[in-house]
């Protein structure tokens, strides 16, 4: 796909779209002005219904007031509005700030603290970062570095409790943030270490006891798919394919972990969310499509069972979670109501997908890449790119990357537009047979993998999709990766950040650059909208560049980050290189 | 009365927090035998103190478990001045000239009498084969195995476990010695140290070829530095070469297999005019 | 004194005030929008004639950007900002930042990393602070925590030399920010270790040599006094009073460090400092005057010569240090002009100096105070209230406490109101006896300090003064110590910062709040103006609390900083209680 | 073969960074003999073992220096559960009871024999006086000196000096050996063991009286732990009742001068009935 700096792909005519849209879930939640869950609601549009600030006076937004968090690692968080008060998880040490916005300057009502403990640190991936906490019925749910899950009085900040979910000496870590449906904490784990075995967990709100825990591997009962579990392509039925599609006891340490987003449909009574990669990364170590790896589940909240479940990329080999948000639409498609989830995945394809019964309806391809011909829609099998295929080989000119077209940033929807608004990346990379390591006194060989701008030079874009008719209808290039979510008003603004610390307003119908303000430090956090004690539209958002978007920096992608020591960069700083600089600070901006 | 033993406790006492002068920071892992240990029995213990007392320092430990960024977070972030092991051929850090030569080796029990010498042979595809996973990877062997359509006789041991337990590694020979795996492959070093401390006696042979595929199966081992930070690489070399002898029979104390370097020079000669890669 | 939240004292025909000043200083030295050094000039008035933001518009006064030190300690300096670049030196680790004006959101051109020891962030008494650097000749000049100073190129960062100055071993550090007059590099140490010996020193600035250093205590060779040395009064006539002064060898460890401001007079060819207390803190323990603690010095630049000397508070028992800084002013006088140093000391009052001689003018209490009467323009002699000193007693309700009417944070003079703009504390103790202690193994008894509020229940202040006619226009009222430096512009607005991360507009004229804005954390940094690129005016400060005064907060004086326990902050938060949070970043604002 | 002494050995190894159950973190000065030193050859670092091990861990130390703010920099700030010694009316820190008194005492020249034993001495005036000064403060016996008007008698040493220097402390015995003071009034531990290796022979006599203007001479010294965490500090008053002979002799083997608790009590008796504190 070729994009200059803003192309106008396909003018749509919005009204006709708007109307064709049915948006049960989003007008089931009327929007109070609060900020309760990081995706705004259970469908994760992440859309605002406020307008006061809107196409023509953004380009007067102001700072209101900031807040430092004291941190420097990555701050990946959502801040929550509830009761006029902004609840902010920061990284590592993970301390839940409550502050007062009835007061001038927002200043801190409480700090709570959960004390991670510090070996936690050694254990994340991809930085300690944390993305958000959700509240329910007067508490804050949230997780910890150390793979614990705590409540905490929404009012006062007490502890109300604290359940330990993993092990960080096996590995397990979490970075996500919690949903809660129907009086059940849904929680995953993260864990970049080989050996772990990814899981979903649903913990009793009131209580912290673990109700049930559903394994991305191994056999039916540990997956908890049982007899209603009916997945739409064959391909998906016979029992226990989590074990019968790995070699041995390997999918004891298969990994599939599930780090990331979740979403609920309270009228099918549905919740959604994917699995990561399968582990070892050498895809030739573990013959087989390696289930339920790269997957994308639909369960019961209140006790797990698989309902459908569709794994988007069997056999993965470039490392292509399917962790990326999955928003609940319902969309008329060829003349027929549909109700979708949409799902832009690592693989750089959105797939439109039948949320009742797991079949593609589209799936085409938002950011660049030649690893897939296409989604077989019969069988749902993805048609792979033999000659792009990893393994114990050279592979060169891979698109995308690891961190995928998308990764964990979440896109927003907007029901006026129509589009789902993209924070992407456009990457590509080469594996090089292998080199030499060491771990824990022992020399190994790892891939060497070199990551890289994809086509035009950019690594980063920002794309508005039309999930009917499945294509592009405005892109921006963005120099970095957008690492940062998007959300999207009724004042057809949509804002994101970026990396080097631009906070950014388009005009959400044609990607006009509005407005944009420089962050003290870049940014990998998520934009929310929220109504002020005094009536006024505020935005916030968290910067504090970092996560593995900082590693991606790090990692040679950017070319300043080389080289510098003779303008005094010295090694502590090249992982940020000449783009930005570290510190954790939330940003609160309105109309004067 | 005693002032002359008190002195010479003093040299070791040091002066302040932080960086110093006559301090040689070392990062570690505090539970790694034969390699490391907080209680200071590992091998890079002992190699760290004799090269810190010849370059007229004393050591002071940075403990961080040696996972993956290792190099990254310790001598990336200054935490540290030097890690004692490294693959020579490491280009994340600086390295002295290695200091040993080892290889991955074939491990089984001597009661079975196996006489492996090559990853060619053909009785491993009858065989339950034991390996390290190191992070997200298997050791260098599998991935031979793996390309002879071998995956599934592979039964992957984390090098790590369970962080808390002691000397997880042992587990591999735990598992030959059971005969829950016929063979395992393992890294010489501690292969030889584990072997020589378990109930059960093994027979040990290098895997050969030395290289299948690209993939080295012997590596020379350096004490690594931060990159750039040629003073220090340059002290930690002669020091190597002057401590030779000593560094060798510290080898031998710790069971460590090695092998001819790859340009026929001797443990103990003049330090070879390149950097001894051994990929 | 008694205050409301503003006070209008007096009103002043502002044209007759402006009129009857001389401003040779000032006028001498064009302002080009530059900000060259911390004190804006050589007279130290950080007054800028930029005039675009004014009393009529400061209130539209936004945000333009900010940039993140990712540091999270007390950050005290004042920007520079020469050549449309930006200077931003850091607390430990001393990194200096140049930042690009001419590019949107400023980023960083270079960074020049110290890489101070370590070990000096534990000599350090009041937080790892850095007050600033200077510019000089195509050179940043700046001091480094481990008692370095340092020489880097403008353009390119390099380091050009590095001298040592001090031994953190024997606790000497270096927080002041130099200044550079007549090619020397003039550089004091600070140390709050008993043991240390103050002095200034003489640095050639292009090979970083020392030229000379000045003891503050001990004989007259070692003091630089010699044949030119003409004091005002007699009391500080005679030979050897740094030793003479003191019991025994008492004089060789007796403090008096010369830790803050310099300012220099060109036409008269000398500079101007002060000393600090002498030490040990027990004033009973060093019996006589300890000269030369709790000095003004005036010295020729080129060898350190002491021309005249003026000790402000003898045998100081309150550390009352000398060390605030000196605004050089022409003044007309009971119809006199008169050359002047406008010193707010920290024993309350505002010393008004003939700087020829040394003579005092006037010493009247700008904030409230109890420990002295009167100073007697005669002898020079400070009249002390003996019910107030201390020693080996119990003394209550002494005024000011140990940080003073004010401390270092600097004062700025208009010339067009002529009102010097005080930012300082209002703050009183007690001395309750003795409380066992222990360091390096062995008890020891300290004075068991108590701070807490002076009269009227605020800590902090804000005061306009008239030097001519020694009194106070107008006060502001502020909760917290106001520990950030104040700076004025032609636009007749008035700016400081305040611990609880509020940055403030006042009109100078008089007092009137205009505009503020909620920092993400508390101010203890000097906020500078400069002409941007655009050509538009600019008004910078670091946020990011800290500093000695973090030490007060956590000290018991903040009521909230104990108790809230229960409410979730941990120990680790405690020393910066429920006000604000950490975090250094800096912020720019123009208007739109 | 070895596998019994091994798994002894991995009993000190540390799982991982950071707190750990099984660790007794403590902060201690890496150059503060007969106190700590980061060799472990101090009075606080045999301790800290005896104490651990009896509470069944093993011990961390986080070495930081000990100047001012050393409570709040290392317990405040969690970068360690306890320090070793301070006083027990210290109330910054909580408290275990008190496992020995001492007192500040004159040290004078055996051969000078000038048999020293208040305050009150008249030749006081006539004499050269050597006091510790820490930190901003003299050791409290200066006060009581400065108060009958001999502030000009007294010369300070540093109890730092230059940090790096070994033994900093002892220079106070230098000059009394020398000649350069009359007599110095040292902490007792301080005096007990630097006097027994020192080449002259001192005479060394308790401060009397005990208390002066309220200003205490004689102090308790006690474990600290951080403020509320009462679960260990509880554990470590169990450890040094059940060790109370094991650190008696310790404290007998460092020269530490002990006077009689202020209750009258045996040094190994029962825990006094509330905290025994000196001022």
């Amino acid at each position: 796909m070729k994009i200059s700096s803003l192309v106008w792909v396909k003018t749509i005519l919005l009204t006709a779209v708007a109307a064709a849209i049915s948006l049960a879930q989003i007008q089931n939640q009327p929007d109070d002005g609060q900020w309760t869950m990081p995706a705004k609601n259970y469908a994760s549009t992440r859309f605002s219904t406020a307008g006061e600030i809107n196409v023509s006076n953004v380009k007067n937004l102001k700072l209101a007031w900031t807040f430092s968090t004291g941190l420097t690692r990555g701050h990946e968080a959502a801040p929550l509005v509830v009761n006029n008060t902004m609840y902010v998880v920061t990284p590592w040490p993970n301390t839940l700030y409550a502050l007062d916005l009835t007061k001038p300057g927002a200043p801190a009502k409480w700090a709570y603290q959960p004390n991670p403990v510090p070996a936690a640190q050694g254990v994340a991936c991809c930085d300690v970062v944390n993305r958000g906490a959700f509240y329910y019925n007067g508490k804050i749910y949230y997780n910890t570095l150390d793979a614990q899950t705590v409540a905490v009085d929404a009012a006062t900040g007490k502890e109300i409790w604290k359940t330990k979910l993993g092990d960080i000496n096996q590995g397990e870590t979490i970075t996500m943030a919690p949903i809660v449906v129907k009086g059940k904490v849904l929680v995953g784990d993260s864990g970049g270490e080989f050996g772990v075995r990814g899981w979903l967990a649903g913990v009793d709100a009131d209580t912290g006891k673990i109700a049930w825990r559903a394994y991305t591997t191994g056999p039916d009962k540990d997956v908890l798919i049982g007899p209603n579990f009916k997945p739409f392509y064959a391909s998906e039925r016979g029992a226990d394919l989590g074990v019968k599609t790995w070699q041995g006891d390997q999918w004891k340490i298969g990994g599939g972990t599930a780090w990331s987003w979740i979403s609920y449909d309270p009228e099918l009574d549905l919740i959604y969310y994917g699995t990561s990669n399968p582990g070892p990364w050498n895809a030739d170590m573990r013959p087989g499509d390696n289930k339920w790896a790269c997957t994308i589940f639909a369960r019961r909240p209140e006790t797990g069972e698989a309902i459908w479940a569709y794994q988007i990329f069997p056999h993965d080999d470039h490392d292509y979670d399917a962790v990326n948000e999955n928003i609940l639409l319902d969309l008329t498609i060829n003349g027929r109501l549909r109700k979708v989830l949409a799902h832009p995945d690592r693989d750089g394809r959105m797939y439109i997908m039948d949320r009742a019964t797991g079949e593609v309806i589209s799936a085409e391809a938002f950011a660049f890449q030649n690893t897939t011909e296409y989604v077989d829609l019969k069988t749902g099998r993805i048609k792979i790119v033999e000659s792009k295929t990893t393994g114990f080989k050279t592979t060169r000119d891979i698109c995308p990357a690891p961190p995928g077209g998308k990764d964990w940033q979440p896109s927003a929807f907007s029901p006026r537009t129509g589009l789902i608004y993209i924070p992407h990346n456009n990457l590509c990379y080469e594996i090089q047979g292998v080199q030499a390591n060491y771990i824990a006194g022992t020399p190994y060989v790892g891939a060497n993998v070199k990551m890289y701008a994809g086509p035009g030079g950019n690594r980063g874009e920002f794309t508005a999709w039309d999930p009917v008719n499945a294509k592009a209808v405005w892109k921006i290039k963005e120099e970095l990766p957008v690492w940062s979510g998007a959300v999207v008003t009724a004042g057809d603004v949509v804002f994101y950040g970026t990396m080097d610390g631009w906070f950014k307003a388009l005009d959400a119908r044609n990607g006009t650059p509005l407005w944009q303000f420089k962050l003290g430090s870049g940014t990998v956090g998520q934009p929310v909208v929220y109504k002020g004690p005094d009536g006024k539209e505020y935005i916030a958002i968290l910067s504090g560049v970092g996560g593995w978007s900082g590693a991606v920096v790090s990692g040679g992608l950017n070319p300043a980050a080389d080289g510098t020591a003779a303008l005094g960069f010295g090694n502590a700083m090249a992982d940020l290189g000449k783009f930005t600089t570290k510190g954790g600070m939330l940003y609160a901006f309105a109309l004067p | 009365m005693h002032s002359r033993s008190l002195s010479v406790l003093f040299l070791s006492a040091l002066p302040l927090i932080g960086a110093d002068v006559n301090v040689l920071r070392v990062c570690a892992d505090p539970n790694n035998l034969p390699f490391s240990s907080r209680s200071g029995e590992g091998l890079e213990n002992r190699l760290a103190e004799l090269l810190a007392h010849r370059i007229g320092r004393s050591v002071a430990y940075t403990w961080w478990s040696e996972r993956k960024n290792f190099i990254e977070q310790t001598l990336g972030e200054d935490r540290c001045d030097a890690v004692m092991s490294i693959p020579s051929s490491l280009d994340s850090a600086g390295t002295t000239r290695p200091y040993y030569h080892s290889t991955y080796v074939f491990v089984s029990r001597k009661d079975r009498d196996l006489r492996i010498t090559s990853l060619a042979d053909s009785r491993f595809s009858n065989w339950r084969i034991g390996i390290h996973v190191v992070g997200d990877d298997y050791a260098p062997p599998a991935y031979a195995l793996a390309h002879r359509g071998l995956a599934a006789n592979i039964t992957g041991f984390s090098l790590f476990g369970a962080y808390g337990e002691p000397n997880p590694p042992a587990r591999l020979l735990d598992a030959v010695a059971s005969g829950d795996v016929d063979v395992a492959i393992v890294w010489g070093p501690l292969a030889g140290y584990f072997a020589a401390r378990h109930n059960t006696r093994f027979d040990i042979a290098p895997v050969s070829p030395a290289v299948y595929l690209g993939v080295p199966f012997r590596y020379g081992i350096s004490v690594g530095v931060r990159k750039g930070d040629e003073p220090l690489r340059q002290k930690l070399d002669q020091a190597l070469d002057g401590a030779c002898t000593s560094v060798q029979a510290l080898l031998r104390s710790y069971g460590v297999p090695q092998v001819a370097e790859p340009e026929g020079g001797k443990a103990c000669g003049p330090r070879p005019p390149s950097r001894a890669a051994s990929s």
